[in-house]
């Protein structure tokens, strides 16, 4: 018998701010019933338009005692929406889900490098791995206008590049990580796919273990609708199979993913 | 009260099932609900051979729907009778395999496959549109749905319900074909063939370009098609298609529906099978429905 | 930027027409909008003689959508050309008149009797669900579907479009079939045919059990549908069927609209329309489309 | 050119709350570009749920300077929604619509019959009249539990009718009416179907011109589906012709409505 979890749950919305241009924070009040979130998981979040009815899958900025933060850029309709919701006022919530981050091993240096709105999921994550004793560096790109670099400070040295080079670096983070000569005993990163693929042969030309998080479009987010997959390298005749971002990921060994 | 419904000889507990695609073989909901309370898993579609699917994106939503083109990846059948029947054996619920093939042959192996094993029902997938070999191509004319049907009716050791797709002109033609070929039962409907475009991208967001769309918003359809069909044929109809609650059920029981099916709803929200199940039960007792058979095809 | 486009010789100023019979002639819509802007009037369904229409009620909501079964209510031809054309030339926007029929010669009929009148397009309905008498049987098969456009072809002084029905197994069969006829364009989507039950009265809410859906719910059918004809035949397409925004009209359009008809959202809002035109121009500014032609069908 | 009007409005929410059993009133700030109704007009009022796009036509029930109040039962799922609706909240509308009762004539006593959520538009026409000079009786039927009594005894008699007894007469409207020996100069109903096809028998019997306001669902509100229609007396072959409800109507002369 698996251990059961709760439905839908609508949460208390507490604050929902913008942080950046485009960029909201949305801090929720975690209700007891639901499993406590660990950092590389997602919640889904859905909209009030009974439209738009599918999950927007967040991932886990920060967990506090009771207190979720999400931080989700505008990118359609339903983050527009998400926009408009109000402290005081409830957003429908299931979760969480997703393998997480592996945090097994001795601790040593950590590279944290993330992508746009994979930068989120950078927090909880730098902060669970300096309690366990790691040492980091954070390398987070940006358009062009940095956020969360203050919470990750708190655990790490956060190195910034920008594509328009308005702050930090000029360029992006792979250039970023050479141009520092950055290095680590293990990777971790969230980003757009290029980034990630980018990020994928930068670690292994280093040697260095990575673990790459992952989006896709999903219609579920628990595994039942096989929608979110992809492929993972496998010895059979098509060299790969479809796993589930959603259930299977997102977080995933580097070395085991196939981008196209 | 009693809820319990007859398909194909096959007593059901209660007429809540799962769509098949939407439910996996279960696995996903046990934390959310519990199995032994429906009437009948119907299980992702299952082929001779393990399938790869189609590449992301597989889904992409639309008002009121989704429209998905997973291209019915599935472990193969050899998986399925290894893994999933003595899982799914534990609960005190029928088992109803979804088939899937590329080609009479291939629909047949599994059938074939099969009939020596724990399954209860089986549900003859003629109508996915995700997949470009063909098993739509059954689902659309009269003679290969009959065609497909007899030839797994001769190795079926399972009753054998056929699942129609509604991108047809006619449904009661195919649901008369296909009872002519010794259907057991009928279920439908299918998903709806439809695309979506990304305009800023200009390109289609599904890799497939067209997928199945699904959900409350092809509910209405799928209620006249389930009419359609149980006017023109005497076999047991399985309805489905956008059911989110116990009066969406009700609706394709009083259409002609013996059970229903929840897909995309439990999707949505794991729980949905349980919510109609319990909606269903809340509309007897308020209406003084001593058997859930004096409601099915009631509406002429 | 450039906004007219050219259906069948006839220039439109912008893409954005009014889908037939969720507009009636216009006059309705007069308090809110100005019909100036509009690239063509598509006016409700005319006959050869009044027709009464179906007993109420007739309009039923649905998740997204709505299922009407208005059975073309009209106060026919004569009454048309009396009152709706000088009306509607007092604006300066094309005027396209959808016919209905009951039989070939009924839509012959009309199409003569506008011959000599002052409107700019013909479109046939040939898949309109809401008639016992057969309108949609036309539009199921491919050979009354090519009869009809040719018999009023011979007769028609306009161009012709074709308006199809959704309910079909392969709708580039009947596009084909329509093109070889003579049709001139080609529009599509008309409803897909639904129902509803009241589950508390136990029967359809509809007086004629099923009817036309549409809306929003229906658009990614009508977005695949208008893909598949747009890459069948060399006709100019209207596209529509749950358009809401411009961002939707650009989807059309991307699929292969040279135009598109805005429906169910008039209903919903009667400065739709406006709002339609509005997103198309700024999804043009915003993406420095010069021309609009520059879009039609470029998703392959 | 016709008069140009005001679009879909969002209109604040001053009130809502519960009158009776299933029975709301909520007020509206009366925005001022949007027209004035008139009694027997209507207004469409739409949900917040996306699945729900169809109008909910609702009388007027009455008008103040710049105040427009509204009573509706909760009937199905739109109408629960409302109740969700908070004071200080916004509600999408359109219109008003339809034309109104007619009220011309010399003032005289005029009866006025309603039944359920018929009595709601009793309340402005029944102030409108009674401005004009006419003397009043207005007759309501309910299942068992009144609601806007205490407005409509401002300005006439008020004479209660319930299906169950438990509040005035016990019986249906018409037998009221027999039963007080009621009469006028003109009659003005709205209720259900049945009521009305009573109504108009009753006051055909006495010779008192009657206005009835009809219901059909509608899918615009404003004339355009032709959607929304009710067979009116002609002299054709079928004996009738279709007019619509939300724009010929709500109100047609008794005389003309040709019920089943
Ligand atoms: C595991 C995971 C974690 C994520 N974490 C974050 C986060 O912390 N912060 C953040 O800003 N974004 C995150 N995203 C991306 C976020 O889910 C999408 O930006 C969001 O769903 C877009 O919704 P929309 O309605 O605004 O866009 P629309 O394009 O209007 O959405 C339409 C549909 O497509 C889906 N969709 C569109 N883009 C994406 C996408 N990139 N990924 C997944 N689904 C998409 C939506 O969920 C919705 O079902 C994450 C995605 C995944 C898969
Ligand atoms: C001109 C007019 C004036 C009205 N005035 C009032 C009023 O002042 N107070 C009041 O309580 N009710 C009034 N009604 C009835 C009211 O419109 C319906 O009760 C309401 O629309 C039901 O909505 P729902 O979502 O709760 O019901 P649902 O059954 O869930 O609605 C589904 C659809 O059916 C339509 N519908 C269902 N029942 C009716 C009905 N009886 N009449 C019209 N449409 C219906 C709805 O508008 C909606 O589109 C009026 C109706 C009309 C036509
Ligand atoms: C993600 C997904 C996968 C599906 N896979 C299958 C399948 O493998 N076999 C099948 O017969 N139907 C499949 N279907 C169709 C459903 O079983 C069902 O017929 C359809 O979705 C309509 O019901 P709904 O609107 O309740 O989802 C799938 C549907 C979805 C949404
Ligand atoms: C109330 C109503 C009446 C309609 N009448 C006609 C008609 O007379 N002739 C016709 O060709 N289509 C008719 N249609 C179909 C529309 O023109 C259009 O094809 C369909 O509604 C899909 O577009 P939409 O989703 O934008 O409404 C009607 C649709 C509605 C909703
Ligand atoms: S989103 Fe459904 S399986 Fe991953
Ligand atoms: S509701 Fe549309 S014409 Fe009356």
């Amino acid at each position: 018998m698996v251990e059961k979890r709760a439905g839908r749950t609508a949460c208390k919305i507490l604050q929902n701010r913008q942080i950046a241009d485009g960029i909201f924070e949305i801090v929720l009040q975690w209700p007891k019933i639901l499993h406590r979130p660990i950092a590389g998981q997602f919640v889904n979040l859905y909209c009030s338009h009974k439209g738009r009815l599918l999950p927007r899958p967040i991932s886990v900025c920060e967990i506090d005692e009771d207190k979720l933060h999400l931080v989700y850029a505008v990118l359609g309709k339903g983050t527009a929406e998400f926009t408009t919701f109000q402290a005081g006022g409830l957003i429908d919530l299931l979760g969480p889900f997703g393998n997480g981050f592996s945090l097994e091993g001795k601790p040593g240096r950590a590279l944290l490098v993330s992508g746009g709105v994979g930068t989120p999921p950078m927090v909880e994550l730098a902060k669970q791995l300096k309690a366990r004793g790691w040492e980091l560096d954070v390398v987070c790109g940006f358009r062009s206008q940095s956020y969360l670099v203050e919470q990750l400070s708190r655990y790490g040295t956060v190195h910034i590049a920008t594509d328009s080079g308005t702050e930090g670096f000029s360029g992006n983070v792979i250039e970023l990580l050479d141009h520092e000569a950055l290095s680590g005993d293990t990777l971790f990163a969230c980003g757009p796919g290029p980034m990630l693929k980018g990020v994928q042969t930068w670690a292994k030309a280093k040697g260095i273990p990575a673990q790459l998080s992952l989006e896709e479009r999903m219609g579920c987010g628990f595994g039942a609708c096989v929608g979110c997959v992809t492929k993972i390298i496998t010895d059979n005749e098509s060299g790969f199979i479809y796993k589930k971002v959603c259930k299977d990921g997102p977080v995933f060994p580097a070395a085991e993913v196939l981008f196209q | 009260m009693k809820l319990a419904v007859n398909i194909a000889g096959v007593e059901l507990k209660n007429p809540v099932m799962t769509a098949s695609g939407t439910f996996g073989s279960g696995r996903d909901f046990e934390p959310w609900i519990d199995l032994n309370r429906l009437g009948c898993v119907v299980v992702k579609g299952v082929a001779a051979t393990p399938w790869a699917g189609n590449p992301p994106p597989r889904i992409v939503e639309t008002w009121g729907g989704m429209i998905n083109s997973v291209g019915l990846q599935n472990p193969g059948v050899e998986y399925f009778i290894a893994e999933d029947i003595p899982w799914l054996r534990q609960f005190d619920t029928r088992i109803c395999v979804n088939i899937v093939g590329r080609t009479v042959s291939e629909y047949v192996a599994v059938a074939e496959r099969l009939a020596g094993e724990d399954v209860d029902l089986l549900e003859l997938n003629i109508s996915c549109p995700n997949i470009k070999e063909g098993g739509v191509a059954f689902g659309v004319q009269a003679e290969a749905a009959a065609a497909v049907t007899s030839a797994v009716k001769k190795v079926a050791r399972q009753p054998l319900i056929v699942k129609l797709s509604p991108n047809v002109s006619d449904i009661t033609e195919i649901a008369r074909a296909v009872e002519g070929a010794g259907a057991d039962g009928i279920s439908l409907i299918n998903t709806l063939l439809g695309s979506r475009i990304d305009i800023w991208k200009r390109k289609f967001i599904l890799s497939m370009k067209h997928g199945g769309l699904s959900g409350p918003a092809i509910k209405p359809i799928a209620v006249r098609m389930v009419w359609q069909v149980a006017q023109a044929v005497k076999l047991p109809v399985i309805g489905m298609g956008g059911i989110m609650t116990g009066e969406d059920a009700i609706e394709f029981i009083l259409a002609g529906a013996t059970a229903i099916a929840v897909g995309t709803a439990s999707l949505l929200n794991p729980e949905a099978t349980m919510q109609v199940l319990e909606g269903v039960e809340s509309y007897m007792r308020e209406t003084g429905v001593e058997d859930i058979a004096d409601l099915v095809g009631i509406v002429k």
